[in-house]
């Protein structure tokens, strides 16, 4: 599971560090291990400005929101969250898929990962911390004018 | 596939048994607790012997394999119950501790009852839908009332408008009766509890077992059985629940599992299921579980119940030779489940039970946790005679001849 | 009888195992839940072929060989712990139900607690022994405190004449913590806490399945352990209490079993421990940990402890050789238990487990239940190998030659 | 187990029905089954004068009221509570004693009922009732002056 471009994203992770102006901020939690993601997600209408995060997590979890970053950054809400279904389908294969390289990019590195059901979770967190911000964005700039 | 009586015997190791100086064993005692199939008991030793290993904590194979087998089994239970997601279903350890589960998280938090409120049951309810709600009650200032039941062993609706009211919070309602054998009117009674904004609560201990039972038509928000009479393991049950519900009630155990952080001044909690499965759950009896519902389809749950009428019908047409016997409950086999409990003129069930057992057949005596039924219709206690997919014609006819020996030896 | 732990393992199936292409199982996470032997699982099987039925309610010749099979388990782990009377061991569903039993009655009834007064536990807790005393102080208005710990992983008694006061109603403390497996003086604490009249609740889940325990001597009140960690099946726990105690406060869980009569009106209760056993209790659980208990006295719970004071010394001297890794707990095997957390510098412990998985090494990464006494510690989490009576030097070895790899993995 | 002298006493039971005077009365509840006795004593200094009862349940519960009750009536209390110890004794022996005639009357007929441990507490009932009302009842004569 540990693919070389996983090790890559663990190493040096991208987009990492909480950054300003963000429109939302989360911060989720694996109960069982106690890792933690705080993420901002900053969107300009339904196009994605910044995405940054600030982790304690495993090599798997750490590389997965590397990954993520590099995937949704700058890209319309609608293909992220494309691309978010995707990894979540590649995620629940058990390992019997390799996913959609057009798609997912680095992320396809992932596949492996859905073999060991205990680490699904880690390499969730930030796509789910991702999710739960982005919908929260658009929900409040849908609800009253956005502030940007 | 058709149904064989005598094909489905074979899976059942115990009932080769031979009881008290070599009579061949008659088992009429499923109501209080079914007999395990060969394939449940080698799934059980094969977990141990495979696959043991705590869940959803351990990264590592074992770890990952007995994951997946209790969690393959919260599947196969929803589905055979037709809940709409496998988050539905929480594991406890019996049918009683998914009523007190229900009757203690409406003790307190959002949806707590208090004075004023009312709680509804029924005459008919096992003392475990009946002890939860009268400890709820005393410990909130609520009041108890109930629906009684007419002589022929149907529940009483006339005063439904008296009882189903802008006070009612609760209903709790058993779907077949373990003493009469009642099949009660659920949907019917959830829909007018509903109007008034009351929570339903079905104690399916009976039910699930016996017939095929859809959550998505039955009406309740809550559905509590049991494994041990499901041809499941023992130290296992089930509570369904509505899914909004679960996660708005507050916790009911605390503890490793149900949490999702802790630190000493507060605690948050876990989404549900595991809310409401705190510390190290029944794995392998969750298993052995999955493992029952896959025996119970690869039959089908209606050729279970058809033969389990056909198997009512019959005792009852039989029991009806015995003279100075009286049967508690409906005595025709329309809406009703396969316990039948019975006296005998002149004769205590414990001496009736004692001179069955003498003939090999199994049977219970007292009032079968439902004291209150007894009481109503002027009896301490009855014998009580019950059967499920493995019982035969034969066994109601040595039922019979040892009512006859009882009969004869305290006449 | 010498103890050869070769001898040993040949009881234990699932040693055979291989894992992750042809690895041979290190299982080393027993803290979580321990194996079973071959004679707890063919105790199992064997009730549910021969001798299954429901207990205390069956006048039938199975019905009493099923109660007298579970009551002789409890005569057993009456005996296991020195307890005065069977009627002082309570059967639940795991340590945490027990943990929660004792919280819950102390939320109402003759010693409920309420505003003034506090509950101490300490900073080394199990989540389910921290979570039940939020919850019953958010309940009733007590207050929690906890004792600290030291460095190097012991409870901090430094200011124990300011957390031991008038005050305290309740000292719930864990006899051997699964984290760091220290080994807490619970009797110097336990009389600290009744001389000011508290009630000590000890949880045993650690120190009942590895050491002789004796609650004559111990000073304790309740006790909580769980079958699982100690050669039993899962879905069975015992909660020992003070029979005065247990006779004393009021029921849990209502239902069936658990009552003396009932009438729609109100209900009184059974005798102890019947009063706590509500529903259909865990039978072929509880049977199969009657079985655990003589299979662990046959090797002798004094032999049980000797070998793995052996193991964690050796544990505890290789895994000093492994650079950059530390050790959560005392560093030495004294007063110490056979659980050993630690972390590996820049190595998360998920990642540690898993190419120890990948070894065949079977450990834990996470908090272990234990989330306060990690961040104590200034880590989220750590990796656990745990052992117990079949565990060897060479799996030790094996786990240090793994913990290399991962270091060489993750350099 | 069903001995013709348990069915006797169980057909034709001695000393039945509630009666005054009275010391204390005690009521009995086996919760299996909902078995009921009501049991009165009277006693004269240490001299038992009359145990009278009514009770609901099985013939093993009804003739080992009959039987106790022609034990214990006329007899000093030490004595009836050493055939009560006797019975207890006999009641826990899982059918392996037979019980001293000398000491126990008919109620050795009774050794056969402890074959079956559901009906112990059956035969039973009436002595752990006769038991508490006897302590109760010497407890009041020598806490205060007897009333008699
Ligand atoms: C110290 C301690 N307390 C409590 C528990 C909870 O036991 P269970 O999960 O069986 O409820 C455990 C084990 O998980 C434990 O190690
Ligand atoms: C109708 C009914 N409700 C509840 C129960 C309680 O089930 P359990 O004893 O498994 O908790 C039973 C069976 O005893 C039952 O028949």
């Amino acid at each position: 599971m540990y693919q070389e471009i996983i090790l890559d994203h663990y190493r040096n992770p991208h987009h990492r560090g909480l950054r300003e102006p963000y429109d939302v901020e989360v911060r989720h939690v694996n109960p069982t291990c106690g890792d933690e993601v705080t993420l901002r997600v900053k969107l300009d209408g339904t196009k994605i400005l910044d995405v940054s995060y600030d982790s304690i997590g495993c090599s798997i979890s750490q590389a997965s929101a590397s990954v993520l970053t590099d995937l949704v950054i700058g890209s319309e809400v609608d293909d992220a969250m494309a691309a978010h279904e995707a990894f979540l389908a590649l995620m629940q294969a058990k390992g019997a898929e390799v996913g959609d390289e057009a798609v997912l990019g680095d992320a396809v590195a992932f596949s492996g990962v859905a073999k060991y059901p205990a680490r699904v979770k880690c390499a969730l967190l930030a796509w789910m911390a991702w999710k739960d911000a982005t919908l929260q964005a658009l929900a409040r700039h849908g609800g009253e004018p956005a502030e940007s | 596939m058709s149904f064989d009586v005598e094909t489905v015997r074979k899976d059942f190791p115990i009932l080769d048994r031979q009881v008290r100086d070599g009579r061949p064993l008659v088992y009429l005692d499923s109501a209080n607790t079914s007999q395990k199939p060969r394939p449940v008991l080698d799934v059980l030793t094969e977990f141990y012997e495979r696959h043991n290993a705590n869940i959803h904590r351990a990264t590592h194979a074992l770890g990952e394999e007995a994951t997946e087998a209790y969690e393959g089994a919260r599947i196969k239970v929803a589905e055979f119950i037709h809940a709409s997601a496998p988050e539905e279903i929480v594991f406890v350890k019996n049918s009683s501790e998914a009523l007190n589960l229900v009757a203690n998280v409406l003790g307190w938090g959002p949806r707590a009852v208090g004075p004023g409120d009312e709680v509804l049951i029924t005459e008919m309810e096992h003392h475990s839908n009946i002890v939860p709600w009268q400890i709820l009650c005393e410990r909130t200032g609520a009041r108890l009332r109930w629906f009684g039941v007419t002589d022929d062993g149907r529940l009483d609706l006339s005063n439904v408008d008296d009882l189903i009211t802008e006070r009612t919070r609760v209903l709790a309602v058993v779907h077949v009766s373990n003493v009469l054998g009642t099949i009660n009117p659920v949907s019917l009674l959830a829909e007018r509890a509903h109007r008034v904004g009351a929570l339903v609560v079905v104690d399916a201990s009976q039910s699930v077992p016996h017939m095929p039972v859809d959550v998505t038509t039955l009406g309740a928000d809550f559905l509590a059985f049991t494994g041990h009479k499901m041809c499941g393991p023992t130290g296992v049950g089930v509570l369904w629940g509505r899914r909004e519900l679960l996660e708005e009630l507050p916790p009911f155990l605390g503890g490793g599992e149900m949490i999702e952080t802790v630190t000493m001044e507060r605690s948050t909690y876990a989404a549900v299921p595991h809310k409401y499965e705190a510390g190290t759950p029944p794995i392998a009896q969750v298993v052995g579980l999955g493992a029952a519902v896959d025996y119970l389809r690869s039959i089908g749950m209606d050729a279970i119940a058809e033969h389990e009428r056909e198997i009512t019908a019959y005792a009852l047409t039989r029991l009806a030779e015995v003279e100075g016997l009286r049967v508690l409950g409906p005595t025709e086999a329309v809406d009703r489940g396969g316990a039948i409990s019975f006296v005998v003129d002149g004769v205590h069930p414990h001496d009736v039970a004692q001179v069955l057992d003498a003939h090999g057949v199994a049977v219970r005596a007292g009032h079968h946790c439902g004291r209150p039924i007894h009481l109503r219709y002027g009896v301490a206690a009855s014998t009580r005679a019950s059967s499920y997919l493995y019982t035969t014609k034969q066994e109601i006819d040595a039922l019979i001849d040892a009512l006859h020996a009882v009969r004869r030896f305290f006449g």
